[in-house]
């Protein structure tokens, strides 16, 4: 079964690589461009036949690993 | 799979060649064997328009221990401690993907280094770029230097020295070249010769995966307008893997269970093997079943000529197996003994219980075909422009647009991303005329240093050749080094084209003259072919590296200027030659005329004088002259030492141009405390060097007399802000 | 006394800080990750590099390795611990020490000698120094940018809880000489009992005159007693 | 108008973090654990009516920079 995870930085912390990635974007002319935030991508492969079972077990991984709590939010989606 | 003339082609072989491979297998070769040969015979593995000349070069000095034909060479540095170094070229993987490409170029150098045993102490790169205004060239130069640093950043080896330089040249076909210097102890040195019949053959390292299938034959062709299509052979680096395994290796090697080690660099699995038995006189079998892989389903042709980085092949003395394997489960790295040494002198493939490929080594190996191809000579340019006539042009305008130039701003951006103090041994990082490296725990240090200069191998090979050698030995003598050998990489357009074949054939030439008279010979090196797109081949560039010995370190001096009031002198000959010079090129756009010439008796003395002013401590900095010309290095004196200097200009002085920005060889510009003038005039008069008194050190402001006068913090700003502007 | 590095793999200051604890006369081990028990340590020193290759968060693996959890109880009960550099990013994601360490405010890898100015010394690590003293050591990262909620940040600053603030050569603190974008110019945080000190400067970097310069020597002589 | 773009390494690419990741989760007990590909994720404000219009300039800021085409592919949605 597979998830897709997002991690991004909560809304109140610096993202200075967002900030960065979109200056450099509105420098090369994307002058339409609003907002731009940064975060990190995961594609998950679990063994585990129970949908509900194995959404808690990504959530865990989420909880214990790929993301930091104190700093960073997460979603977990079917894929 | 049928074996037509477009899959010939497409692996780089010639028809000729092919019915070479048939005439040795006495048999049609299947697919596997094709992509084996293919693999071996191209110019990256078998060096074969390249050989002939390359035999030329001189090899040995009373220092050197392993000259070329290793993963790299070796010498002695003495109290039981030896130096092995090499260069290598990692230029079309870096154009295509400029991040991986130098990364991995990187990596692959470090593993030839500490496959030998040597613990990589200093990393150091020649990267070339085209031109600033191409749109490409800003993502290349970014993307080279964070992956450069990238790399030796993470596995925690100081990058502490290059060279980076642009040229509308380079516009389509970058050059990214990266050097690796290791510690050895002399008795400990580990190589590639396998030794011995029915001995263990193990993988170690990350698994294979289907990165770079035929990198190696990807890296022998020119680039044309289908290149994008290549484009998935790249490899990604893993530094974290490679520390791990320079460690585990390093580990199993303070034992005496290794018979013989080899990195599978190009052509991966297929060369290593091949190479250590043809060097053991010996042959192989391997079972390919056992190769660890990343990705379902990976084919034979596939195992054997993926590229994945961070891998290596080890030949195991009887019964320690089990013992290496437990150091490599320390480090989290697979162990698998995929083969055996065999009497037969055949490669051996296995696979599924079938025999897959059955090739004579010699076959791969010694019967690769070598090439004598035609070539031309470059006639000396001669002198047209005159340069005598130069009224219109502002003086202080053009020393100031040198140097804030792309080619000769200070370089701060690219080093700062570079971690040159991790090891705790950097005595001088990047910025002066070499950088030094303490051997650990010792009194005792080396000084390493990169150098090329293509636009004077353009228009004169065989000068240019010289001009390289004699550059990077000024700037190790420049730091108090003894020059002791160096390491080449030799980039040029296709060797198919006889004016290209000239170039690369003058340039050795050039390169064994000066190394001949300097003895500071060749131990180890690469060559780089198919330089270029579309029938546009790039300036011919050799690149040379060389490291010098450096007996006291604590009374080690560098190119800035240490206290006001003392004299500067300048040591060689000024003609005021501005052919080729970055005056010529960057103010007047002219880019015709012959380099400066190489006087090598004058270059041996002079040098040898300042190296022996060095040791009885008579002087305070130095620096030698290179591009840009006198004022230009006095500059780079001035700027970080925050000491200015008032320059004098030589009583009969009728061209200031040529005098200040003559680019003429075998100059050093030194700082001498009053105190000991005297002394040294002395000296300069016995040994009958030229030398002139420039200027006097003074506080705060660089000036040349009766010219102008700018302030120090004024100049370092100008020179310091082309990059943070790109 | 008797000191440990833990050695992660990835880890590659922990010779350097090594050599510096011994030459300062430390009994120092090296300590493997995959180890159990922690030798019996005044000091434990989690060194710079990239531990796990600096994966996922840097710090973020290392945090989760076996060693730790007997650093954590070591340092709950009052050894003093450093981190520095990886060290300090791994202290952070442990929760020894509050905040984030973020990437650096230009986005690359930054490696020079920087002015420090030392904040506090009343404390084991810095009582050798003279508050307020300008100092030179050496960074070496890509996410040194030391980022903390607001109220944290007054806790850091109202209890004399940061020993060093990125400043320029005449002490100003400002943007100018924060050459990574850490909230206050901040380069190096105590946690609440001041035992552990979490810092991205090396100073096993600055101990030798002739080869860099020794301004990190004050840091280990002050632990020695 | 906002978009999540996520990038992630072509197949037969290798990905080191999400190696050492997966390890690290399964060492830590995550046994069902069959496979982990870390990525890369944005969100993309623009100032823009026209959804088609929107999406064709996110298209282009992935192809000019944020993703890498030679070793990544990119994945654009409306959020
Ligand atoms: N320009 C050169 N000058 C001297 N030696 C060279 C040169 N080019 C290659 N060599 C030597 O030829 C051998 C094979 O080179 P190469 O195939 O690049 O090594 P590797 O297999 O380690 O990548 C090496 O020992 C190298 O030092
Ligand atoms: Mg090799």
């Amino acid at each position: 079964m597979k998830f897709s995870v997002t991690v991004t930085l909560k809304k109140d912390v610096l993202d200075p690589q967002g900030k960065v990635v979109q200056q450099t974007l509105q420098n090369m002319g994307m002058k339409t461009l609003k907002d731009l935030r940064q975060g990190k991508y995961f594609e998950v492969d679990i063994n585990e036949n129970d949908e509900k079972l194995a959404k808690d077990k990504v959530d865990e991984m989420c909880k214990k690993l790929l993301a930091n709590l104190i700093i960073e939010d997460f979603k977990i989606s079917k894929l | 799979m049928n074996i037509t003339k477009e899959v010939i082609q497409k692996h780089g072989l010639t028809i000729e060649e092919f019915v070479k491979i048939k005439d040795l297998l006495q048999r049609e070769p299947n697919i596997l064997e094709l992509g084996i040969f293919s693999a071996m015979w191209n110019e990256h593995c078998s060096y074969k328009s390249s050989k002939i000349h390359l035999k030329k070069l001189p090899t040995k000095n009373k220092n050197v221990i392993q000259g070329p034909g290793e993963n790299a060479g070796i010498i002695d540095i003495g109290d039981g401690d030896a130096i092995v170094f090499k260069i290598e070229s990692h230029n079309h993987p870096s154009f295509i993907e400029p991040y991986q490409g130098a990364a991995t170029g990187v990596g692959g150098i470090l593993r030839d280094v500490f496959t030998m045993g040597a613990r990589p102490i200093a990393l150091l790169n020649s990267i070339h770029f085209g031109s600033p205004e191409n749109t490409k060239t800003r993502n290349l130069l970014h993307g080279v230097v964070s992956g450069i640093g990238g790399y030796g950043n993470c596995i925690g080896i100081p990058t502490v020295a290059g060279e980076t330089k642009f040229n509308q040249t380079y516009n389509e076909n970058i050059l990214v070249n990266a050097m690796a210097v290791g510690l050895v102890k002399k008795n400990k040195i580990f190589y590639s010769k396998a030794k011995g019949i029915g001995k263990s053959v193990v993988y170690v390292g990350s698994k294979t995966g289907r990165d770079g299938i035929h990198g190696a034959s990807m890296a022998s062709a020119e680039f044309d307008d289908d290149s994008e299509e290549k484009k998935p052979t790249v490899q990604v680096g893993d530094p974290f893997t490679e520390k791990l395994l320079m460690e585990a290796c390093l580990e199993l090697m303070k034992d005496k269970s290794i018979i013989s080690i080899q990195d599978m660099g190009a052509a991966g699995l297929t060369s290593s093997s091949v190479e250590m038995a043809f060097k053991g006189d010996l042959g192989m079998e391997i079972n390919l079943d056992k190769v660890p892989c990343r990705e379902e389903k990976m084919t034979p042709y596939e195992m054997m000529l993926s590229e994945s980085q961070e891998r290596m092949l080890i030949i195991l003395e009887d019964g320690k197996e089990n013992e290496a394997k437990k150091i490599f489960d320390k480090w989290d790295l697979d162990f698998v003994v995929i083969g055996k040494t065999i009497e037969t002198k055949k490669l051996k493939l296995y696979y599924k219980n079938d025999i897959v490929a059955d090739i004579p080594i010699e076959a791969l190996s010694s019967s690769a075909p070598q090439y004598e191809r035609k070539w031309t000579k470059t006639e000396l340019p001669k002198k047209e422009t005159n340069f005598k006539n130069l009224k219109k042009i502002n003086f202080k305008e053009s020393f100031l647009k040198i140097i804030s130039s792309s080619n000769h701003s200070n370089k701060n951006w690219i080093t700062e991303q570079y971690d040159q103090m991790v090891m705790c041994d950097t005595i001088q990082k990047s910025g002066s005329d070499a950088a030094i490296i303490r051997i650990h725990k010792k009194n005792k240090a080396i000084a390493v240093a990169v150098d090329s200069s293509a636009n004077y191998c353009k228009s004169h090979p065989i000068t240019g050749g010289k001009q390289i050698v004699c550059e990077n030995w000024r700037n190790l003598i420049s730091m108090g080094a003894k020059p002791i050998a160096i390491t080449n990489c030799l980039n040029f357009g296709n060797p198919e084209n006889q004016e290209v074949m000239g170039q690369f054939a003058e340039t050795i030439i050039g390169i064994k003259e000066a190394c001949e008279y300097l003895d500071y010979p060749v131990v180890s090196g690469n060559v780089s072919f198919y330089n270029g797109t579309n029938k546009k081949n790039i300036f011919p560039t050799p690149v040379i590296g060389g490291v010098g010995i450096i007996q006291k370190p604590e009374k080690n001096i560098n190119h800035l200027f240490k206290e006001v009031g003392n004299s500067v002198l300048l040591i060689g000959k000024t003609f005021g030659h501005l052919y080729q010079s970055a005056f010529s090129n960057e103010i007047l756009s002219i880019n015709e005329g012959p380099p400066p010439e190489i006087n090598l008796i004058n270059e041996k003395n002079n040098g040898e004088f300042v190296l022996e002013l060095i040791k009885q401590n008579l002087v305070l900095s130095v620096h030698d002259v290179s591009a840009g010309g006198t004022i230009v290095s006095l500059a780079e004196m001035s700027i970080g030492s925050s000491l200015g200097v008032k320059i004098e200009k030589p009583k009969n002085l009728n061209n200031i141009f040529e005098y200040f920005f003559g680019e003429d060889q075998g100059r050093y510009l030194i700082e001498i405390d009053k105190n000991n003038l005297e002394k040294v005039k002395e000296l300069l008069k016995k040994n009958n060097i030229f030398h002139e008194i420039i200027g006097i050190t003074q506080k705060d402001k660089f000036e040349l007399a009766g010219e102008f006068s700018i302030d120090i913090k004024e100049l370092s700003k100008i020179n310091n802000k082309w990059y943070y502007n790109y | 006394m008797n000191s440990s590095v833990i050695v992660f793999p990835g880890s590659n200051c922990d010779r350097d800080i090594a050599v510096a604890l011994e030459k300062m006369q430390f009994k120092n081990k090296l300590v493997w990750h995959k180890d159990t028990n922690l030798p019996k340590s005044d000091l434990i020193v989690i060194p710079g590099g990239f531990s796990y290759g600096d994966y996922l968060r840097s710090g973020a693996i290392a945090a989760k390795s076996k060693i730790i959890n007997e650093v954590i109880k070591a340092a709950n009960e009052g050894c003093l611990v450093l981190g520095v550099c990886n060290g300090f990013q791994i202290l952070i994601e442990t929760g020894l020490l509050k905040g984030a360490l973020l990437r650096n405010k230009n986005l690359k890898f930054i490696n020079k000698d920087v002015s420090l100015k030392v904040n506090s010394i009343n404390n084991k690590f810095c009582k050798k120094y003279k508050l307020g003293q300008i100092i030179k050591l050496n960074i070496a990262h890509n996410e040194g940018n030391y980022f903390t909620n607001k109220d944290h940040l007054k806790e850091l600053e109202d209890n004399n809880l940061i020993a060093f603030k990125y400043c320029d050569e005449k002490g100003f603190i400002n943007q100018n000489s924060n050459p990574n974008g850490s909230v206050n110019n901040i380069a190096g945080i105590f946690n609440k009992n001041k035992n552990i000190l979490g810092m991205m400067p090396h100073p096993e970097r600055m101990i030798e005159k002739s080869v860099s310069g020794d301004d990190g020597i004050s840091l280990f002589s002050s632990l020695l007693n």
